[in-house]
C-alpha cells in the first residue's frame, strides 16, 4: 500500500520540505504545492470519536473539550463500555442492596440473572461501567451501579477549589491597583496637552462635576482595594515515612503507573483503589487554509461521520503524479543506467510535460513575480476599501507569509539526462477506464523514452548516472525538474474569467535503491 | 509421541473434524472444537476439561523438552471453562479453571496459569513463571493487574455453538463414555 | 489443478480457504479471498462490499453478544474497497467503505471501524472500540490523526483504497499468487 | 466592576510549563492542566518518536517545536493557537536559545496574539499567596533553588545542580548493573520509561537515621526492605528489584562532598548567599515543587538533614543565630503542576495585558526582552 510504507517519489513543496505526493496539497490560487508543515490549520469542529457526536465548540468550550457520554478507562485508557445487570427491587432497601451485592459478584461480562426470581416481582436494570481490555469495572473501586447508563457517574471534585478561587480574586484585586496606579501615575505625568484651550480649564468646571450634576455616574472607578487573603502557613509537622515501608512486601499490582497517574492530572492517585474513570476527550477535525492566499485547502465535512470534503485541494488531483516502476539495470557507481517512471494525468485537460535537469532561471524569477503580483492584488483589494481606510486599519498580514523557506535539503546523486522533447499527456477520461482495447495513437510518431502510452497514463525511460564517487550501499537519488502546463479554472484578477494555461514546475526526488556490490 | 492418536471425546463434547489433533488427548463433555484448532500432545497425554471453547487457529501444545521422550505419566490437565480464542498459541505447563486466552495470545512453556486469569490479546509470556489468580494481563506492555472476581463462564455460548456446528461442519462422534464400558466407540 | 474458484461476479477465492456457511457469506464481486482464510458464515452473516482483499490466514469472524438470556451473534458487514492484511483477526460489528487493517491486527468483538480508517499491522483492538474516519489506530494502542490532519491517514484516503484496491485485483487476476 | 471581566470574556489564555520529562498545559483560571504529557513528540517527517529538546542543530529545535506545539493544540487543548494569548512558564536561568526558539514559533509559525514568559520559582510560589520562600524544584534535568523574598527574586542566591529524575535513573541503572541484575544485552531493557516506572513504582527516600547507620560501613546495617519482583514487559523479563536499591537510590541528592553540593548543603548555602536579615524567614519557609519532590519521605529526610546540618557544621553553626526550625509549605495541589497553578492565576490577571511580550513588539526585532540582557535592561529598570 503506497501510503503504508516508504514512497521513493518525493516533491518537494513550496516551502522546501520533501513529501509524497499523498501529503500535498495543491492551492490553485497561487498555485502552488502545500504541505502540512506549511499550511495553517484550523478547527473545524470537535466530536468525540467514540460515540461519534458532533459537539458544537461552545459546548466543547464549557465541557472542557470532553464527552459527555463516554468515560475511558483509568487503567489502561481504553474506552469504558456500559453494562447491565438486573437488580431485584425489594421495598426494604436493607435488602435490596444485599441482593445487588449478590448479583454483582455473580457476572462480569453481560448481565446477571436475578437469584431468586420467584420472591421478587418487579426487577430493574442497573449499570456499571467496565473495560473490555484490563477488565477493570467501576466495582474495582467501589463506585456504586447507577440507574441510567450514562452520564450520571460521578466527577471527583476538586479540593482546593475554594482556595483557588480565594488566590484567584486576590491576584486580580492586586494587579488591578498596580494598573489603576499605573495610569494615575501616567496621567499626572502627562498633562494634557490640548491644542486649544478648553472652555472648562478656565471656568473651573471639570468633566466630573458636570457629570455630577447632569446626574451620571463617577466617570473614574472608585479605587479598588487588594482583597486581603491569609498566606498558607509553613509547618514543621511534615509527613513520615510510613513505618511498615521498610517490612511489609510491596505488591506492584496495587500501586499506579506514571500514566494511570497523568491521565488524572489533578488527583494522580498512588494506590490502584484510587482510580476513577475519566471523560473521554474530544477529537476535532481540521481545516488546511494557505498561508498565503488564506484560501481553504482542505475543508472537511462538519459531521463526523462523513468522510466528504466541502473543499479538497489534494496535490494528486492537480500535479502529474510519477511513480517509479524500475530500474533497467542494478545499481552501479559511475553507470549508465535508466529507470522507468509512471505518470498519470490526473486533471481534466491534456498536458505538457517536460523533463529538465534544472530550473530555468527566467522562469524562476517570473514565478515569484507573478506570486508577488497576485498578493499584491489582493492586499489592494482589502485595503483600498474606503471604510477600513478611514478608520486607518490596514490589513496587511504580517505573518502568515512570513514562515521562512529553506533550501531542499535532500540532494541527488546522480547525473540525469533531460529528456528530448516535450510530449503530451492525455486528460483523464473515467469513461474509457473500462475499454479494453487501448486506442493507437499511430498517426503520431511517439518519442523513444515513451516505453507505453495507455490513456492518461504513460511509461518514461529516463536515462542517469549515478556519481562515480557513490560507495556501495549508498542510497541512489535522482533530482529532476517536471514542467506540466496546468489549465487553471480559478482566475486570480477578477476580468478574466476563462481558465488559464500555466507552466508550472515540480522538484521531484527518487530515491532509486542502493549502489549494488560489483 | 505414540505411534497412533488416541483421541477420546466425551458425550456434549463438539469437535469439528477439520481440526489438527496429534497424540493422546480427552475432551470431556461440553467442550466446543472450532475448525483449523491444533492440539499436539507431544510430550504426554492432554486432558481438556468440561466446557472449554478452542477457536480456529488456536494451538495447545504439549511440546517435548529436548531430549525427553513420550511419557504417558506427564500429563498436561486443563481445567474447567477456559476459552481459547482465535489464533492463540499455549504452552502452559498447567492450566486452571476459567481462564481466557484472548486473540493470538502466546503462553510459552514453564508458565502455570492458575484460575481466573485472562492473557490479553497479542500479548507474549515466555518467562516462566505463576500467574496468581484473576491475574490479568492486558495492553501493549502487558501490565498484570488483579481483577476482583473471575471471569464470568461462557455456558450460553456453548449451548449455541452445541446447536449451531452439527448444522455446519461434520463433527468427530463422541466416542467415549466414563459411564459405558470402554467397547463403545 | 486450478486453486482460484472464480466466481461470475469476478470474486477469486482460494480453494485452501474455510468458508463455513457459504449460503450465509456475499462477497459482493472482485472481491480476493486468499489461501488460508477463514470466514465463519456458520455463526451469522457475512457480507462484505466490492472489491475487498481478505489476505492469508486471517479470520473473519462475527462477534457474539451475551444476553441474560442467552448469547447470539451479529451479522458483520464490509463496505468496499478493504484491505484485510495477512493474520488478521477480525470480528468488528461493522467495517466501513475505504478501510486498511495491517497484518496481524487483531479486531476485538463488536468493534465498529468507520470508513476511511487505518489499523496498523500489529494493533490490538479491544472489544467495542470504534474507530472514527480518517483516524489511525496505531500498534501502540493510541489513536492518532483525524480528517483534515495530513499526518497519520491521507486526505485522499478514499481515492488511495479505490486505487490500491483496484490495481489489486487486476493484477491478481493477470497474475494470480501461487497458492501455497 | 472590575476591569479583569473583559479578560474573562475573551478566550482563556493558554498556559504552557515545558519541563524536560513532561509538559503541562491548560488554560488560564483552571486549578489544574488538561493534561500533564511527556515532552515528546511524533516526528511528522518520519514518524519516530523523539524527545523535544534532544536537538542538534537549532532549525532541528525549531521543527520539533513546531510539530510538539501542533500536537498540543490540536490534540489535546483543542484550540487554534492564532490571536491567543499565551502564559509561558520558564525558568529564569533557561537557556535562550530555547525561549528565542519558543517564541518564533509562536508568533511566526502559530501567529499568536501575545506570550507572557513568567518566572517559574516565583510563580510557584504565588500559589502560596506567601511572599516569602525559598522555592527548590526538583525537575528532570536538575533541581534548582532560588530564595523569594517579599515577591522578589535574589538571583545571586540561585543555586542548580544535575541531580533530578534523569540523575536517579542513572543511579537506578547503575545499581542494577552492578549487582548483576541486568547483564550484558540486557542493558537495552533499561529504557527510560522503564527506569522512571521503577523510580516511581518502588523506590522512597529513606529516614535519616538509617541513611546514618548505613554510612557508617562497620556497624550494623539495617535490613534493607523487602525485594519487589518487577517485570520489563517489552521482552518478558522478570528481574529482582532489590530492597537495598529501593531504599537507596535518592541518597545521592544526600551525599556528602567536598563540593558542598548535596541538596541541604544547597539549600543552605542559598539562604547564606542571602543578606542576614531575610535568612530566618526564608529558613521557615522551604517551599519544595517538581515532579521529583514527589517521591514518599523527602521532605522528612531534608528536614532532619537541615537540621542536623544547623547544629553539627561547623560553617552554618557559625553564620546561622538561634534557634532556627526548618519549615516547610504544603503545597495546595501535587507538587508537579505548582508551576503550572502559579502560571494559570497570572494567566487570570490583568498582567496578560499589561506585561505580555505582544505580536507587534516582537516582530518589530525579532526578539524577546530578557532580564539579563543589557538593552533590554536599561528600559524598565526598578519596574
Amino acid at each position: 500500500m503506497s501510503f503504508m510504507q516508504p514512497i521513493p517519489v518525493k516533491y518537494a513543496c513550496s516551502c522546501g520540505i520533501l513529501n509524497p505526493i499523498n501529503k500535498l496539497f495543491f492551492c490553485r490560487h497561487c498555485p502552488k504545492l502545500r504541505c502540512g508543515y506549511c499550511v495553517c490549520h484550523e478547527i473545524e469542529s470537535h466530536f468525540c470519536s467514540n460515540c461519534l457526536e458532533n459537539i458544537p465548540s461552545s459546548e466543547a468550550r464549557h465541557k472542557k473539550n470532553c464527552c459527555a457520554n463516554c468515560f475511558d478507562c483509568p487503567c489502561c485508557q481504553h474506552t469504558l463500555s456500559a453494562r447491565a445487570t438486573t437488580v431485584a427491587v425489594v421495598r426494604k432497601p436493607d435488602e435490596a442492596k444485599d441482593k445487588e451485592a449478590q448479583s454483582g459478584a455473580g457476572g462480569e461480562s453481560g448481565s446477571t440473572t436475578p437469584l431468586k426470581p420467584s420472591s421478587v416481582p418487579a426487577t430493574k436494570k442497573m449499570y456499571y461501567l467496565s473495560c473490555l481490555s484490563c477488565r477493570w469495572t467501576t466495582r474495582d473501586v467501589g463506585i456504586p451501579d447507577q440507574g441510567v447508563a450514562t452520564g450520571t457517574w460521578p466527577d471527583n471534585e476538586c479540593l482546593y477549589q475554594l482556595r483557588f478561587n480565594s488566590l484567584l480574586e486576590y491576584y486580580q484585586s492586586v494587579v488591578l491597583q498596580e494598573k489603576q496606579d499605573r495610569q494615575e501615575f501616567l496621567r499626572r505625568k502627562s498633562p494634557k496637552q490640548h491644542k486649544f484651550p478648553s472652555l472648562t480649564d478656565r471656568t473651573g468646571l471639570t468633566v466630573s462635576l458636570i457629570r455630577r450634576q447632569i446626574g451620571w455616574n463617577e466617570k473614574t472607578l472608585p479605587k479598588s482595594k487588594p482583597i486581603s487573603i491569609s498566606p498558607t502557613e509553613a509547618t514543621a509537622d511534615v509527613e513520615q515515612l510510613p513505618p511498615d515501608i521498610f517490612t511489609e512486601p510491596l505488591n506492584l499490582r496495587q500501586v499506579t503507573t506514571i500514566a494511570q497517574r497523568l491521565s488524572q492530572p489533578r488527583d494522580q492517585p498512588t494506590a490502584v483503589g484510587n482510580l476513577y474513570p475519566q471523560r473521554r476527550s474530544l477529537w476535532i477535525k481540521r481545516s488546511l487554509r494557505c498561508r498565503q492566499c488564506e484560501h481553504n485547502l482542505i475543508k472537511p465535512e462538519f459531521h463526523p461521520t462523513s468522510i466528504k470534503y466541502r473543499i479538497q485541494l489534494f496535490a494528486s488531483h492537480h500535479v502529474p503524479e510519477v511513480v517509479m516502476v524500475r530500474c533497467e539495470q542494478p545499481l552501479k557507481s559511475g553507470q549508465k543506467n535508466a529507470i522507468v517512471v509512471k505518470i498519470t494525468n490526473p486533471t481534466m485537460y491534456d498536458m505538457t510535460i517536460r523533463i529538465l535537469d534544472a530550473l530555468p532561471e527566467e522562469e524562476e524569477q517570473l514565478t515569484t513575480e507573478m506570486l508577488q503580483q497576485a498578493c499584491k492584488i489582493k492586499e489592494e483589494a482589502v485595503t483600498s476599501s474606503p471604510l477600513l481606510r478611514a478608520a486607518g486599519i490596514t490589513l496587511t498580514r504580517q505573518n502568515s507569509t512570513r514562515e521562512i523557506k529553506r533550501e531542499v535539503n535532500e540532494l541527488s546523486n546522480t547525473l540525469i539526462e533531460p529528456l528530448e522533447s516535450e510530449f503530451v499527456l492525455s486528460q483523464r477520461d473515467d469513461s474509457k477506464e473500462f475499454d479494453e482495447d487501448i486506442q493507437a495513437r499511430s498517426e503520431i510518431e511517439e518519442p523513444k523514452f515513451i516505453v507505453w502510452r495507455k490513456g492518461n497514463k504513460v511509461l518514461l525511460r529516463l536515462q542517469f548516472t549515478p556519481e562515480a564517487t557513490s560507495k556501495i550501499s549508498d542510497e541512489v537519488v535522482l533530482s529532476f525538474y517536471m514542467q506540466y502546463t496546468y489549465v487553471n479554472t480559478v482566475a486570480n484578477t477578477t476580468e478574466k474569467k476563462e481558465p488559464t494555461t500555466q507552466a508550472l514546475y515540480s522538484r521531484l526526488f527518487i530515491q532509486a535503491g542502493a549502489i549494488e556490490k560489483e | 509421541m505414540p505411534t497412533e492418536n488416541s483421541i477420546k471425546i466425551m458425550p456434549k463434547a463438539v469437535v469439528c473434524e477439520e481440526t489438527n489433533l496429534r497424540g493422546d488427548i480427552i475432551f470431556s463433555s461440553g467442550c466446543v472444537v472450532h475448525p483449523s484448532a491444533t492440539i499436539v500432545a507431544e510430550a504426554g497425554p492432554i486432558i481438556i476439561g468440561e466446557n472449554c471453547i478452542i477457536e480456529e487457529y488456536a494451538t495447545i501444545a504439549h511440546r517435548l523438552i529436548e531430549g525427553a521422550n513420550w511419557d504417558s505419566s506427564n500429563i498436561l490437565s486443563i481445567g474447567t471453562h477456559n476459552v481459547f480464542e482465535v489464533g492463540c498459541t499455549v504452552e502452559a505447563t498447567k492450566i486452571g479453571d476459567k481462564n481466557v486466552f484472548e486473540s493470538k495470545s502466546y503462553v510459552g512453556p514453564g508458565v502455570t496459569v492458575t484460575s481466573g486469569c485472562v492473557v490479553g490479546a497479542g500479548i507474549q509470556m515466555r518467562t516462566a513463571q505463576v500467574m496468581p489468580e484473576n491475574t490479568i494481563v492486558y495492553g501493549k506492555d502487558a501490565l498484570q493487574r488483579e481483577a476482583i472476581d473471575k471471569q464470568g463462564s461462557q455456558t450460553l455460548q456453548i449451548d449455541f455453538l452445541r446447536k449451531v456446528l452439527p448444522n455446519y461442519h461434520h463433527l468427530r462422534k463422541p466416542n467415549y463414555d466414563p459411564k459405558k464400558p470402554r467397547s463403545v466407540v | 489443478m486450478n486453486t482460484w474458484r472464480r466466481q461470475a461476479s469476478g470474486n477469486k477465492v482460494s480453494r485452501h480457504t474455510v468458508l463455513c456457511g457459504s449460503q450465509n457469506i456475499v462477497l459482493n464481486g472482485k472481491v480476493i479471498v486468499q489461501s488460508g482464510a477463514i470466514i465463519r458464515g456458520d455463526l451469522a452473516n457475512v457480507r462484505t462490499g466490492r472489491y475487498c482483499v481478505i489476505s492469508k490466514n486471517s479470520v473473519i469472524r462475527p462477534p457474539y453478544k451475551q444476553f441474560s438470556k442467552g448469547i447470539a451473534f451479529f451479522p458483520m458487514h464490509i463496505g468496499d474497497h478493504v484491505f484485510i492484511g495477512e493474520g488478521a483477526v477480525v470480528s468488528a460489528a461493522t467495517i466501513g467503505s475505504y478501510v486498511y487493517i495491517g497484518k496481524n491486527a487483531i479486531i476485538g468483538r463488536r468493534c465498529t471501524l468507520k470508513d476511511c480508517c487505518v489499523i496498523e499491522d500489529g494493533a490490538v483492538l479491544p472489544p467495542e472500540t470504534t474507530v472514527s474516519s480518517y483516524m489511525r489506530y496505531t500498534a501502540k494502542g493510541t489513536i492518532e490523526g483525524g480528517q483534515g490532519n495530513p499526518y497519520f491517514v491521507p486526505a485522499a484516503m478514499q481515492d488511495e483504497m479505490v486505487g490500491y484496491t483496484k490495481s489489486f485485483y487486476e493484477h491478481f487476476v493477470r497474475t494470480p499468487a501461487p497458492a501455497s | 466592576m472590575p476591569l479583569y471581566e473583559t479578560v474573562m470574556q475573551e478566550k482563556p489564555p493558554i498556559v504552557l510549563d515545558i519541563g524536560h520529562a513532561y509538559t503541562k498545559l491548560g488554560f488560564a483560571a483552571e486549578t489544574c492542566p488538561r493534561k500533564i504529557i511527556p515532552t515528546k513528540l511524533v516526528l511528522t517527517t518520519t514518524g519516530q518518536s523523539k524527545r523535544l529538546f534532544d536537538y542538534e542543530r537549532n532549525e532541528e529545535l525549531h521543527d520539533q517545536m513546531v510539530d510538539f506545539l501542533q500536537m498540543i493544540f490540536f490534540k489535546h487543548l483543542l484550540v487554534s493557537p492564532k490571536e491567543r494569548k499565551f502564559v509561558i512558564l520558564e525558568n529564569v536561568f533557561g537557556q535562550t536559545v530555547i525561549r528565542e526558539t519558543l517564541a518564533r514559533v509562536l508568533f511566526v509559525h502559530f501567529d499568536v496574539s501575545s506570550v507572557l514568559f513568567v518566572p517559574s520559582h516565583l510563580m510557584a510560589l504565588s500559589t502560596l499567596a506567601a511572599p516569602t520562600a525559598v522555592v527548590v524544584d526538583i525537575g528532570y534535568n536538575e533541581t534548582s533553588i532560588m530564595p523569594i523574598f517579599s515577591g522578589v527574586q535574589i538571583m545571586t542566591a540561585f543555586k542548580d545542580q544535575s541531580y533530578g529524575g534523569r540523575a536517579i535513573h542513572e543511579e537506578i541503572k547503575r545499581q542494577l548493573l552492578r549487582e548483576g541484575i541486568i547483564e550484558g544485552d540486557d542493558v537495552a531493557l533499561l529504557t527510560e520509561i522503564v527506569l522512571e516506572d521503577i523510580k516511581i513504582r518502588t523506590c522512597f527516600v529513606t529516614t535519616f537515621e538509617r541513611a546514618q547507620a548505613r554510612l557508617n560501613t562497620d556497624g550494623e546495617q539495617p535490613t534493607p526492605p523487602p525485594s519487589v519482583d518487577y517485570a520489563i514487559c517489552d521482552s518478558n523479563k522478570v528481574i529482582q528489584i532489590p530492597g537495598l536499591l529501593r531504599e537507596t537510590v535518592y541518597e545521592l541528592m544526600f551525599e556528602e562532598t567536598r563540593e558542598r553540593d548535596s541538596l541541604p548543603h544547597l539549600i543552605l548555602r542559598s539562604i547564606l548567599d542571602c543578606t542576614m536579615d531575610v535568612r530566618r524567614a526564608l529558613v521557615e519557609g522551604i517551599f519544595l515543587i517538581g515532579g521529583g519532590s514527589m517521591v514518599m519521605g523527602l521532605v522528612a529526610r531534608l528536614k532532619q538533614e537541615l537540621q542536623h546540618l544547623l547544629q553539627h557544621d561547623e560553617i552554618y553553626k557559625d553564620r546561622f543565630h538561634g534557634a532556627l526550625e526548618f519549615k516547610f509549605f504544603p503545597s495546595i495541589c501535587k507538587q508537579n503542576y505548582s508551576l503550572w497553578l502559579g502560571g494559570s492565576l497570572c494567566g487570570a490577571t490583568d498582567l496578560i495585558q499589561m506585561r505580555s511580550l505582544a505580536k507587534e513588539a516582537y516582530l518589530k526585532n525579532e526578539h524577546v526582552p530578557d532580564w539579563s540582557n543589557l538593552c533590554d535592561n536599561n528600559r524598565h529598570a526598578g519596574s
